[in-house]
């Protein structure tokens, strides 16, 4: 099935072109950040996700408007990914008035409810349980939503994210755990930090499925999340998968990155990179044509210019309101 | 109207809450007890009985026992919170806030701020506070002033059967995240409490008797402590005003400083810590807001500052009692 | 090999009396406190140990001076199997003066630096983070030592204790994880709090061996504990083993106990019994003859009795003493 | 004697109390860093570069790299140090005691109280605090009044290069628990500080300037506004006599009450928020203490009790200013 006539038959072409989008807007965005903070004017940690687009976007194509994605504090893929209006994730990385989040997060904490994106939280790990409490709402009101939550091989150490996968299992809640193992967590690399080196095989300790995949193939994911969010959906429980990846930049904007081996991101630039993956895979029979695929790069760079000019023209939240949304009650 | 515990306020105040709206779950340690072991399911309800009876009545889609696992079940309750339902979430001891800290102050506290204004957080922990069981240091604090100083969370202390019954039902009806602290020592205490539910708002202190001399802010079970004391002042011809804040976020600031403003003299009675601690901010909100009207310096009654001992004489040193609330008062009074 | 001729050539026939004379000394002790208890005068909550003899005692009988056990709140079993001062341990237990800790610890808080003994921490869980440091510690200064952290089956869904388990890996630290699974949490069954059932395959999660005995066994629960702690010192790094047992009381005393099934306790006491199995076990050839056991016996039941009056006389701490103790300059 | 960074400061302390005592080992995460990534080791020394070198000067068994497991590294570290090492663990943002309080508050705390003076626990903790840099509200608290309402810990609010190398030895070399708080904001800072090691003990405040008519007690980063205000209001005829306290636990209240004694006026400047705060405690102090000397109302400058914003304009709300310090003073002194 490895034909793009046989990739057509699980997904219709306009989800392929839509997935290839996702990833090109997320690519674009990314590597214009990088720039534009080099350039000042972009406040806080700034934690890129360029190289590691079709993991989210991989997920987010088995994701529907009643399901919930916990994102992490590598945040502005997984938002554009799952279809937050990316002006006003642009703005919120911007910290202006009308971001996502008012401008109180920043980029590390995009959040958007009516797109069914949650988090990113700044402390590490804590994704898995808040999705329990999705899924089991989602369970209790027979909303029929699932919630996929997303940590880092880092996060996956941490003590929550661990009991949570345990709560997880012995309640069935529909949730999938997608560990993004991109090889490090800052400056430490994840062979060293986790025991065994495999994160997938701490499904089993918690009585339930893990499995590993190249994270940076969009099919690859697809799949994986398919039968997960399959399982979650038919109320056998959660599963755990690992999607291997790199990212192409540093931990934050300002890491020499002098920890990573000499051309390692090369290497995954050129022989990995998910968006030439994607292009070799769905042109092999020409169902959908470079001319296509091409035409969308540039409409996408068009409008991440538009983006960009747009978040540094808005202005910065008004001072009147900074009290505001402390409580239910500041409206 | 009918004499109840401590525990049978709260108790009914859950039942109702649960009855009056689907939504509320609740969450924990044994809650309900029994879960897989064979024997009585609903066996427990909590180690003090609390809870005892729900899941039999709300079964177990809306009571479940969780294991030992408190950052997990808390995060999965603020996500629970965030879809709409209202946990009460379990945290049995409220020293246990050790392990699930960072849900609580991180997560829960900061959740609608952070995401600018998108959600509503209708949590309520429930737990336990303070000494008085000879427990030791793991399981006989009182931690709301280190929940007080994080803004985005509701502190309620309960100090009798009627105020905890109807706080408890603001606590399950707020939009807000809410820390309600049970005091262990009051379980048994009796008193009249109506059979409907209620609510009380959140933020208004109680002033549980009238005094001319000196107002006593006392807080939970202290309230009883310097009831005590006032009695006993008044035999002296001393009028002391007792003030109960009931909730200490939001903090009835107002109803402080008019009676400071009365009385001129201020003496407050803590079980919590003495650094940091509600006292202290009692204290400097009026050493800010109602200096003129004071006559006299501010004294704090708090235990002293050190990890609270198992050995019941010395617990018993630990926590404030009226003699130690008396001599305050005289020192406002100038006579020592 | 097994008769007494053959568990004599693992451990010498003075080895197995003070085995056996432990575990009797525990199971007098327990038996008496819960009688004490149900009388009035012991301040606190009270967790007995009566049932899992065996565990604490087949674990240190493997230990040397060098080494650390980490006790949990049901904490007199592993004290006394320790080593420490009975007469101490009972007056912690009572809170007086001379108490292990003072008075300031009490039942749950057992502690003796001088045999090794460190916790009991009434926070569940910590054990495995705290052995670990003194794993550490011991490595660094070659002083031979390893530690040995007892944990619940309930502490074993805390967080603090599943990082542990992978910081003790990657470190390979002399540590050896002690799961003692008496079924229950409280009133809530491990089956239902651990996914999968199977506490010790977690370890395979984390890298490191992980068994299951029987906890009432001894001899299981020595040969168990052996190997992991010969690995330890061997610098090989941590094993984890889940020794099955249940306890004869209630979580802590005045439990009602209705959650369990009828008949659980009194089939344990009848068929599983330490004490029972030891004796079986051991009286095989007449290496030992019961006449030895019962003599013990009779020495253990008077020495308790001497252990409670004394306690119950003693006075509790000084109230000049309060603040004393809170920092390190405090002496 | 020579020109350094806080940063440099810290580093260097860091570096000869390591020599000084080989017992001195360095955990956290990325405290190297670089740890099995293939590329340089010794590549971060934090995110902030401060313990940068420290793994190539002393090797891999005293500078450990750490899964991102707060919980179970401090519990190690409670257990190497319980052992006899002292370690130096890093907790990078003060915020993510979150995840770890249980080690710091219930055990690292409690350990020596607990178990009767049985133990020593020379653990320092390294974390940062403060707003500034847009982070957000889990990155930029000051939480050290809720490690100070816990007895049994230490906590250090270094204000420059200065005292935070003495600080730090003191800390290292202390056979209790500390935490050693760094403001993010000041690491830059340059001071004269001696090559040599010295320890600058805890508990005595550092009168930073002297004035007859107001005392400012001002903690962590906030000492520089609280200077930026007594140089302005020093043009009008205002004498501000500015305290830095240094540490929080132990508090030098003698020092404070005794400015209080002479000036009569107390306003305090923290960053650190306003409710259960550290402002809140040294006005309850004086209130109780000093009351008879005091001639005005105590005021506390210190940030709205909310979470913290990302939005720099906002932050910079927050973050309590020297125009808010000469208003609290222009207040005090009646002129308002
Ligand atoms: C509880 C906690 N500890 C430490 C940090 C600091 N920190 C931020 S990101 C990060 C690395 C996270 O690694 P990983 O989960 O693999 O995600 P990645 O950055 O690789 O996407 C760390 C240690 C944090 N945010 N939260
Ligand atoms: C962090 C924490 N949560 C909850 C408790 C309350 N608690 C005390 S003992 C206990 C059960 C512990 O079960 P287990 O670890 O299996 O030990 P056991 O009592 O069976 O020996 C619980 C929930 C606690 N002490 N610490
Ligand atoms: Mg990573
Ligand atoms: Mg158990």
């Amino acid at each position: 099935m490895d034909t793009a006539q046989g990739l057509i038959m699980k997904q219709s072409k306009t989800e392929l072109l839509s997935a290839y989008r996702g990833m090109r807007t997320i690519r674009i965005f990314e590597d214009r950040m990088h720039v534009e903070f080099a350039g000042g004017g972009v406040p806080g940690f700034v934690h890129l996700y360029a190289g590691q687009e079709a993991s989210a976007v991989g997920v987010c194509a088995n994701l529907t408007d009643a399901d919930i994605l916990l994102n992490t504090h590598r945040a502005h893929g997984p938002a554009i990914a799952r279809g937050a209006d990316i002006f006003a994730v642009a703005k919120e990385i911007y910290c202006r008035g009308d971001g996502l989040c008012r401008g109180r997060g920043g980029s590390a904490h995009l959040h958007d409810v009516k797109s069914g994106l949650w988090g990113a939280n700044s402390g590490v790990g804590s994704g898995v349980a808040l999705g329990c409490g999705a899924a089991l709402a989602a369970r209790n009101n027979e909303t029929g939503g699932i919630a996929v939550a997303l940590v880092g091989d880092g996060g996956a150490n941490q003590g929550v994210f661990l009991e949570a996968m345990n709560l997880a299992s012995i309640w069935k809640l529909p949730v999938v755990i997608m560990v993004e193992n991109n090889g490090y967590a800052e400056a430490t690399a994840a062979d060293y930090a986790i025991a065994g080196g495999d994160i997938h095989k701490r499904a089993a300790a918690f009585d339930m499925p893990g499995v590993v995949v190249d994270g940076h193939d969009y099919f690859a994911v697809y799949d994986a999340v398919l039968e997960a969010a399959e399982r979650a959906r038919a109320g056998h429980g959660p599963s755990l998968i690992e999607a291997k990846q790199r990212r192409y930049y540093g931990h934050f904007e300002g890491d020499a990155q002098s920890y990573r081996p000499k051309g390692e991101v090369e290497e995954y630039r050129k022989n990995r990179d998910c968006l030439k993956q994607f292009r070799q895979k769905v042109i092999l029979d020409d169902l959908i044509a470079t001319a296509e695929l091409d035409a969308i790069d540039g409409e996408v760079g068009e409008l991440i210019d538009r983006v960009y000019a747009d978040a540094i023209a808005a202005p910065f939240p008004s001072e009147g309101e900074f009290m505001q949304y402390i409580y239910a009650t500041d409206t | 109207m009918s004499k109840k515990t401590y525990r049978q306020a709260i108790n009914e105040g859950l039942v109702q809450e649960m009855h009056r709206d689907p939504s509320v779950i609740l969450i924990g340690e044994d809650v309900a007890g029994g879960a897989g072991a064979g024997g009585d399911v609903d066996a427990w309800g909590g180690p003090m009985a609390v809870t005892k009876g729900l899941l039999s009545e709300f079964g177990p889609k809306r009571v479940l026992d969780t294991p030992i696992s408190e950052a997990a079940y808390m995060g999965l309750a603020i996500g629970a919170a965030a879809s709409g339902l209202r946990p009460v979430a379990d945290l049995m001891f409220n020293d246990f806030i050790g392990v699930c800290f960072d849900q609580i102050v991180n997560q829960a506290a900061k959740y609608r701020y952070m995401y600018g204004g998108q959600d509503r957080i209708p949590l309520t922990v429930r737990t336990m506070i303070g000494a008085g069981l000879g427990i030791s240091s793991q399981h006989s604090q009182c931690l709301y002033p280190v929940f007080s100083y994080f803004a985005g969370l509701k502190v309620v202390i309960p100090s009798g059967p009627y105020d905890a019954k109807g706080l408890l039902a603001s606590a399950i009806r707020d939009d807000d995240p809410v820390i309600f602290c049970e005091h262990k020592m009051l379980y048994e205490m009796v008193e009249e409490v109506p059979d409907e539910p209620y609510a009380i708002p959140f933020g208004e202190a109680k002033f549980v008797r009238e005094g001319e001399d000196v107002t006593i802010v006392a807080l939970s079970r202290m309230v009883h402590i310097a009831m005590e004391a006032a009695e006993s002042l008044a035999k002296e011809g001393i009028g002391c005003e007792v003030i109960d804040p009931r909730t200490t976020t939001p903090l009835d600031t107002e109803s402080i400083i008019e009676s400071v403003e009365e009385t001129g003299r201020l003496v407050i009675v803590d079980e919590a810590g003495p650094r940091c601690g509600m006292a202290s901010e009692i204290a400097a909100v009026v050493a800010e807001e109602a200096f003129s009207a004071l006559n006299a310096p501010i004294i704090k009654v708090t235990p002293p500052y050190t990890p609270i001992p198992a050995a019941p004489n010395l617990e018993k040193l630990y926590i404030p009692d009226a003699g130690q609330v008396i001599t305050a008062v005289h020192k406002v009074m100038g006579r020592e």
